[in-house]
């Protein structure tokens, strides 16, 4: 039963095959009796993915999967079934109807190849992954063809994607001359530092860093943001970045850890840059999608402090933090697209007086809001601290002290929108309005995740398990 | 047919091609140009990786094989970009890059 | 089961039967029961520890018990008091307890206001009886947060502003003890073995100098700016000014005290050779505080303002006293945290009735207010009295083991630091008796003041709760000075260990 | 030996009042509270003579030393072991001597007070911040130690700070009142500096041990000196300022006259008989350490012999009898000031001591009852105003008999009480320094000018037609009066050089006669010039006051020192420092916190640019992003 070791992707392939096929026999007029089905099949392959199984490699090492990557994995399809359960009420509307199965179905290819990408055993795999994890969503990104802005975040993916790609190629090729293959665990030997190597890995980086969204590489997120849909932004901003950042710190764990000296420079430098940039322009936003997509820049600022921990710690932490980061920003994402849906607002000066006609959904946002500015005792703050902590592990208490000072840069423009729900009184306020089940059984979700994940500890010491000997 | 010709040429021609294609990429405002630009990064990376494959590690085909599914990706990204681009000229009836800054800072 | 538990245990249950009352107006009554256990229990608490000590129990903390938390970080949920700890949560408790009758008549959205004035009181519990640098930094927070939307919903005037001020300042602050604690952390242990965030531990360890002089700093300032340290303390006056009452009367009278207590048991206790070496500095900076919150007082014209301005002399002079490293102006330094916690809660519990009643604060613009308004003209008399440190309040006792304390310095700047310090007193004396003269005195000058009614049964039930306090301190002091000094012996032995 | 614990209850009688009369007074009739608070200081009275009794001439004295007993001490605050507060009764001497005087001054105010304040609104808060001094005032003269004794200092100064507010309505009450407090509090800030200083170089506050000869301040003295004199001397003058503003001092004496704006028994118990000596018990107290600091000794001598003479002078001029009154007061403590300022130590060398508590204890009997005779004067044509009265001695027989003893005693006319004890002053005076022999003199003279000049003012002169007849004041007021005159009359033939001295040891008194004589004379004269110039209405005063107006419109105006104070406090502090800090404040320090966040706001404007949303442009970042980390790096690492 080697294909256990796959199970998670083989599950994906099927039920992407079954709601196919079942597509094909839904008569026009009822497309969205899809859904539901999709979600059960969904939420099984979530729950199958958790029964323990084999770890492995496969195809002569070309895919590998550890007890870590396994997690991860798990860790993308709960984020990704929140994501569908946030996505249902936007695509019952009218101008979705005939498009829902293209969602679903893009969604889950670009989830398949991120878990591709995941436990990808060299450079081939990972590429494949990764372009299968990308250019779907720019087909997702264009989604609302009716949309201008839509179209246009669309080419921005694709295009600024692409030239990544073709640099990071251009980085795995040189490494390719250097060492004379691919495998990462035979890689690792021949990676010495010489001028040519420390060229792809920079190339190599930028691609990463286009995904993470790290500056300079992130100027598209903000626009794309923007411009997808809100459910294609917090997956943008959730699934894909997460993936990409635990890809990377395996990768710079495992492939790179000869050289560590030199990444550990090109990191310190990113995230001060990161956090800084992110959060300057964070402060200026009035559109939530862009408020948060520059916000989620800032948090991969903070997620490379944990990086910089290169130690079992920084795995953990950086594990931890995504986890909590999944939760806390699908639960930001969550209600705008709700009040978004419902009503089309958008903007913070939208949200005045949010809190006095709707009380649940503005209490959800600030919690969320808080737990990424990393407010205890939700859990973005021992996220955050973990982080801190991996970084100061190495005494790099400067770049601490950057952080956490960038930290109250965040607090500020987070408390601007909570300033807005809760303090500010409007003559319009948004009317009270009731959400749709599954918006809230997601939003319920990530309150839950919020609150367990910090107080309870037994989830932190769960991820430090498996990140054992990892670097 | 290629024997004899060093690596050197060969990388000198991959990164050539590959600045021109930045270039093209970063100067021309026709999206589908741009796209042009992008298949010449993603070509001289295929040299590259044939030549390397060719002459410095030859008893493994790695190198080849990732040229392929290099090209076959590049496809499907083309089409992608393409049935994109071809939305964007159904809503604002022009493919020029600079014209599609609605959403900035 | 710890009792301690009990002060975190009790406001949870209350916030949560807040949340499952029906009626606004019952909310009150749930939070006041809910407070009023809270009360008991600390009251039990000190009669507990002061039995136990007298039973001749030694131990450096009592009622502690030590909870694996994070085990791979080895954090711990360690909770525990000294003398210290429990004099704070005696005040706490006394101070939000007067708070929740204080606002007795909130209007506005009362359910979430009280919910947020107690998970703050809970957050402040949480920090004094935490012995783990984690979780009172957990609680800290816990306790600075609630105050935005407190001040941000109920403040008045610049309300959005303060507020916002307010928060990013102490948050400021807390992000500079964060590094300090990481710094804590990492150097817990220099000969091996695990670190970790342990108060105890931490002291048992010896730390190289150079290290603790990189990390006193953050320790000090951090939690400075929460003791309102010049020039850190502009958040205080414009956040007093608009925050509602019975936030004013916690923020002022117990939150300051946070930045107080931390400079004590983190900062000095911790790491005592920087203590020793960069004291000077952080004593310029605490004297200029006393006299420069006192002289800016004397201008004030807004109620607020002035006491705002007092609690930043006030509230310099502990930290003035906590520097001067003996053990009488620590003890002095405690209980000045403790009887300006009280006063101050007392002053602003009081300018809020007035505010309710004559709808200014301007001093200017009120007078002959001890006609109308008997009960709580006496009330702000009293607490004028004690906060210019008169004997009888606790104010006095303080004051003079702060200021007797800190002569006994064998030091020459010292000495003259405290000379300079204790020539506040004339200043607080100018600007409290200005007020009384201004605002209680005198013929009325609005008729509309005629018709003002004087406090209502909760308003002296709070406001007796407090001028219970001071008196009772202010009378026998004796029992406080030693519990403390009981508390206070391990911080002296190791700051005089650090001095030779 | 005999138990004196008991004395605790001198104290805590009149604290129970008050914590009665200030909490349920106002449940009762307000004449309920008077009645109390009377009765209740008439028991504590009773326990002082009963206490003076037993010290003087039953345990007291052991082989003709007066012992120093400790009638009860309980720990209050400790700070370090050797420096604590304790709470307790000193029984020596002086202290009962005080309690005494306190005692009964008190006590007759009570009974005043009952009908001058009838129908006053805060009749009983009136009773209850009167129980408050007396036991304040007590506390302060049983002070085993000298923080104790600081501690009730400063509950003298609130209580006489309520006492003059009492009419809070009226402005000037309430400027008067802060005035006293604020002023007192600034000396008492050198009071608690001295005693920081002395308990730092001495480690104790114990007055026994600090004037034990063998004690660390007088056996072992610190060597420290602070520019050139020792810090013992240093420590002695603070406190004196100290004593300096309670005692109404030159030049902190400026609140007393204000004083007087508080009800006439108060200015008689308040600013006349005790706390206003309180400086004078306190110099006392520590004599044995001044002594062995002449300096201070000095200090205290000059300026208590100036304070007499200034005010003398003043006092010549003011028209507000009660305001001439208070001046009078002034110079009279100025007297017992210099009198402890040339005194020795032990046997005839100690007259000085001696003098002082002597003259202490007389004064407070005539200047009490002259503030009484005042208040029932005004009571009687309400006005305090020398020029609105004449004439009264027809309406008020027994004011006008015990405000003549009073006059009398305070000139210094034998055999009333003021002769014996000035007389000893001038004495001492005349043996230290001669300088101040002549100033005490001329002042004998003209206190004798002054006193008279309200006499004749008042009961003589041309008669005014008061809008309604004045009547003689009812028997509660008139009593008191007649108890105090015969104190004033007959307190000067107690023989007090066996009770009061320096070293605790009596010592034979000869009346000299060289001295004695002289002053009468100067006293008479005094009179006579007044007897010439007031009894008939004529321009004489005038004319003198022309013929010397630029003097006269000065001490008419107190010699500028209230302007002086209030250009200091106003301009000065007002305007020149708390304003500017209060700007600075909200400008400078207040100002930068905003400017971080200005400044960043600046800074994300400023970077906009880079989101243009122009594709190309972003990957022109994106791409000399990658080029530049690649050469940074490159060149780093190689």
């Amino acid at each position: 039963m080697l294909m256990l070791i796959m199970r998670h992707e083989l599950l994906l392939v099927l039920i992407t095959v079954i709601l196919l096929l079942v597509e094909l026999v839904l008569p026009a007029h009822r497309k969205q009796k899809i859904i539901l089905p999709s979600l059960i099949l969904f939420g099984a392959v979530m729950i199958l993915g958790f029964l323990p199984g084999p770890a492995g490699t496969l195809f002569g090492g070309m895919y590998s999967t550890t007890p870590l990557t396994l997690l991860m994995k798990n860790l993308l399809t709960i984020g990704m079934f929140i994501v569908l359960l946030q996505s249902v009420d936007w695509l019952k509307k009218e101008e979705n109807k005939e498009k829902i199965s293209e969602f679903i179905l893009l969604l889950l290819t670009t989830l398949i190849g991120m878990e591709y990408m995941l436990s990808s055993g060299d450079f081939l795999m990972f590429y494949l992954g990764l372009e299968l994890a990308t250019i779907p969503l720019a087909a997702l990104a264009a989604f609302e063809r009716f949309k201008e802005k839509s179209a246009e975040a669309g080419v921005k993916l694709i295009f600024t994607s692409a030239l990544s790609s073709g640099i990071l190629l251009y980085g795995i090729s040189m490494i390719y001359g250097t060492v004379g293959t691919l495998y990462f665990d035979e890689v690792i030997n021949g990676i010495n530092g010489a001028p040519l190597q420390i060229l792809a890995f920079i190339f190599f980086f930028s691609g990463m860093a286009f995904k993470i969204s790290i500056v300079p590489f992130h100027l598209w997120t903000a626009d794309v943001y923007e411009g997808a849909p809100i459910n294609i932004t917090s997956y943008l901003s959730v699934i894909s970045k997460g993936a990409a950042v635990m890809i990377f710190t395996i990768l710079l764990y495992t492939v790179f850890s000869k050289v560590t000296i030199m990444w550990k420079d090109v990191i310190y430098v990113t995230s001060i840059l990161t956090m800084t940039i992110g959060n300057l322009f964070a402060l200026r936003q009035r559109n939530l999608k862009r408020f948060l997509a520059f916000s989620s820049i800032a948090q991969a600022g903070f997620i490379f402090l944990g990086i910089i921990g290169q130690s079992q710690l920084g795995m953990t932490t950086v594990m931890y933090f995504v986890l909590v980061y999944i939760f806390s920003n699908l639960g930001a994402f969550g209600v705008v697209s709700v009040i978004s849906n419902r009503t089309g607002k958008e903007t913070i000066d939208d949200y005045d007086g949010l809190y006095r006609t709707n009380p649940l959904l503005s209490l959800t946002m600030m919690l969320a809001l808080f737990s990424l500015a990393g407010i205890p005792p939700i859990a973005g703050f021992f996220g955050k601290f973990f982080l801190f902590t991996a970084a100061a592990k190495q005494g790099l208490y400067i770049l601490v002290l950057i952080a956490v000072l960038n930290t109250i840069i965040s607090l500020y423009y987070y408390l601007l929108v909570v300033k807005a729900m809760f303090l500010n009184r409007s003559d319009r306020p948004i009317a009270y309005f009731k959400s749709d089940g599954y918006s809230r059984l997601g939003l319920a979700l990530c309150v839950a995740g919020m609150i367990i994940i910090g107080i309870y500890s037994p989830v932190y010491e769960f991820i430090n398990r498996f990140t054992f000997g990892i670097y | 047919m290629f024997e004899g010709v060093p690596l050197s040429w060969f990388l000198i021609l991959s990164t050539v091609m590959f600045f021109v294609g930045v270039y093209g990429f970063l100067v021309r405002k026709n999206l589908i140009t741009m796209l042009m630009s992008i298949e010449l990064i993603l070509n001289s990376v295929c040299i590259n990786f044939v030549a390397f494959n060719k002459i410095l590690y030859p008893e493994h085909m790695e190198g080849m094989f990732f040229t392929i599914f290099i090209i076959a990706v590049a496809a499907a990204e083309a089409s992608v970009a393409i049935a994109i681009i071809i939305n964007i000229y159904r809503r604002i009836v022009n493919i020029d890059v600079e014209k599609m800054d609605e959403m900035k800072y | 089961m710890n009792i301690l538990l009990l002060l975190i245990i009790i406001p949870i249950l209350t916030i949560i039967g807040i949340l499952f009352t029906r009626d606004n107006k019952k909310v009150r009554v749930v939070s006041a029961i809910g407070m009023t256990f809270q009360l008991i229990t600390a009251a039990i608490i000190i009669i507990w520890y002061l039995a136990e000590r007298h039973a001749g129990n030694t131990a450096e903390v009592l009622f502690a018990s030590n909870w694996v938390w994070y085990e791979t970080l080895n954090i711990r949920f360690y909770i525990g008091v000294d003398g210290v700890s429990v004099a704070m949560i005696g005040l706490t408790a006394m101070v939000i307890f007067a708070g929740i009758f204080a606002s007795w008549d909130v209007d506005d959205l009362p359910r979430e206001f009280f919910t947020f004035l107690i998970l703050l009181s809970s957050g402040v519990f949480g920090f004094f009886i935490s012995l783990d640098l984690f979780t009172m930094f957990l609680f800290y927070e816990i306790a600075v947060i609630p105050m935005y939307l407190l001040i941000g919903i109920w403040g008045t005037g610049p309300r959005h502003y303060s507020a916002m001020k307010l928060t990013l300042m102490l948050m400021g602050g807390s992000a500079l003890i964060l590094l300090g604690m990481l710094g804590l952390y990492f150097n817990s242990n220099p000969d091996g073995g695990p670190f970790t965030f342990e108060i105890l531990k931490i002291a048992k360890a010896h730390i190289p100098l150079n290290t603790q002089l990189f990390f006193f700093p953050f320790l000090f300032v951090g939690f400075g700016v929460l003791g309102a340290l010049f020039p850190f303390h502009t958040w205080s006056p414009d956040g007093h000014a608009s925050a509602p009452t019975a936030v004013s009367m916690l923020h002022a009278g117990v939150l300051m005290k946070l930045g107080g207590y931390g400079c004590y048991r983190v900062a000095i206790f911790l790491l005592p050779d920087a203590a020793h070496k960069l004291a000077w500095i952080f004593l310029i900076l605490t004297t200029i505080s006393v006299i420069y919150g006192a002289l800016g007082a004397i201008w004030q014209k807004d109620l607020k303002y002035i006491n705002a301005y007092s609690s930043v002399s006030h509230c310099g002079l502990v930290l003035f006293a906590i520097l001067m490293f003996n053990e009488t102006a620590m003890n002095g330094a405690i209980m000045q945290m403790i009887s300006h916690g009280i006063m101050t809660a007392l002053f602003f519990a009081l300018i809020g009735m007035i505010y309710g009643r004559t709808h200014t604060r301007y001093i200017n613009e009120m007078s002959g207010l001890m006609k109308v308004m008997p009960f709580l003209a006496v009330a702000y008399v009293i607490a004028g009295l004690a906060s210019l440190g008169l004997p009888g309040f606790s104010g006095f006792v303080a004051e003079m083991t702060i200021f007797v304390g800190a002569f006994q310095h064998a030091d020459t700047f010292h000495r003259v630091a405290t000379i300079i310090a204790a020539s506040s007193i004339v200043a607080t004396a100018v600007y409290i008796l200005r007020v009384v003269g201004m605002m209680l005195y005198g013929k009325i000058n609005k008729e509309e003041y005629e018709l003002i009614t004087d406090a209502k049964w909760y308003d002296r039930l709070s406001v007796g709760t407090l001028i219970f306090g001071i008196t009772a301190i202010g009378l026998a002091p004796l029992w406080l000075s030693t519990m403390i000094t009981g508390g206070i012996g391990p911080v002296i032995e190791k700051l005089f260990l650090a001095m030779n | 030996m005999f138990d004196f614990s008991y004395t605790i209850w001198i104290l805590l009688i009149p604290f129970f009042l008050f914590i009665l009369i200030g909490f349920w007074g106002n449940k009762f009739k307000p004449a309920v509270s008077g009645i109390v608070g009377s009765a209740g200081l008439f028991t504590s009275w009773i326990l002082s003579i009963f206490t003076a009794y037993k010290y003087f001439f039953d345990v007291g004295r052991v082989d003709d030393v007066y012992q120093q007993i400790i009638g009860y001490n309980t720990l209050w605050l400790r700070f370090t072991d050797t420096l604590h507060i304790d709470m307790g009764v000193l029984i020596d001497p002086i202290s009962v001597m005080m309690l005494i005087v306190v005692t009964t001054v008190s006590l007759m105010a009570h009974i005043y007070s009952t009908d001058y304040l009838k129908g006053e609104k805060g009749f009983e808060r009136f009773y209850s911040f009167l129980s408050l001094f007396t036991f304040a005032m007590l506390g302060l003269v049983v002070a085993t130690n000298i923080f104790q004794m600081y501690i009730f200092w400063e509950l003298v100064g609130v209580s006489s700070y309520l006492l003059i507010g009492f009419y809070y309505t009226r402005d000037t009450a309430v400027a008067a009142s802060k005035k006293a407090f604020i002023v007192t509090r600034f000396a008492d800030l050198g009071f608690l500096i001295g005693i920081l200083l002395l308990s730092y170089y001495t480690k104790t506050f114990d007055f026994l041990t600090l004037t034990s000869p063998t004690g660390p301040a007088i056996g072992t003295p610190p060597a420290a000196t602070f520019i050139g004199l020792s810090v013992l001397t240093w420590a002695m003058i603070l406190i004196f300022i100290g004593g300096a503003g309670k005692s109404a001092m030159f030049p902190l004496h400026i609140w007393l006259p204000d004083a007087m704006e508080g009800p006439t028994p108060v200015s008689a118990l308040i600013h006349a008989a005790t706390m206003v000596v309180a400086g004078v018990y306190l110099v006392a107290r520590m004599f044995p350490i001044y002594i062995t600091v002449p300096i201070a000794l000095q200090v205290v001598a000059w300026v208590g012999a100036f304070s007499s003479l200034f005010a003398a002078i003043i006092a010549c001029t003011q028209y507000d009898i009660k305001r001439v009154l208070a001046y009078s007061t002034m110079s009279q403590i100025g007297y017992m000031m210099c009198a402890l300022g040339v005194s020795g130590m032990g046997g005839h060398e100690g007259l000085g001591y001696m003098a002082s508590m002597f003259h202490l204890f007389t004064h407070a009997f005539f200047k009490a009852l002259l503030f009484l005779c005042a208040g029932a004067i005004i009571h009687a044509v309400h006005s305090n105003y020398l020029y609105g009265m004449g004439g009264l001695r027809k309406y008020l027989p027994i004011t006008h008999i015990t405000f003549l003893i009073a006059c009398l005693a305070i000139s210094g006319i034998p055999p009333f009480a003021g002769f014996f004890s000035k007389d000893e002053i001038l004495v001492a005076a005349y043996h230290h320094d001669t300088a101040l022999f002549i100033i005490e003199y001329i002042v004998a003279g003209v206190t004798a000018f002054y006193m008279f000049r309200l006499y004749f003012g008042i009961f003589w002169g041309k008669k005014q037609d008061y809008h309604h007849t004045p009547h003689e004041a009812p028997y509660s007021m008139t009593i008191p009066l007649i108890f105090l005159a015969l104190g004033a009359a007959f307190a000067g033939f107690i023989p007090f050089s066996h009770l009061v001295t320096s070293d605790r040891q009596l010592f034979e008194l000869h009346t000299e006669w060289i001295i004695a004589i002289p002053s009468i004379v100067i006293a008479i004269i005094g009179i006579g010039v007044a007897y010439v110039m007031y009894l008939k209405p004529t321009d004489i005063p005038r004319r003198v006051a022309h013929s010397l107006h630029g003097f006269y419109t000065a001490a008419y105006h107190k010699f500028y020192i209230d302007e002086v104070y209030l250009f200091i406090t106003q301009k000065i502090i007002f305007n020149h420092i708390s304003k500017p800090i209060a700007w600075f404040d909200r400008h400078i320090v207040d100002g930068s916190m905003n400017g971080i966040s200005y400044v960043t706001n600046q800074a994300s404007d400023r970077i906009r640019g880079f989101q243009s949303g122009q594709l190309q442009q972003y990957a022109l970042v994106f791409v000399s992003g990658t080029v530049i980390l690649a050469l940074v790096f490159i060149y780093l690492w190689t």
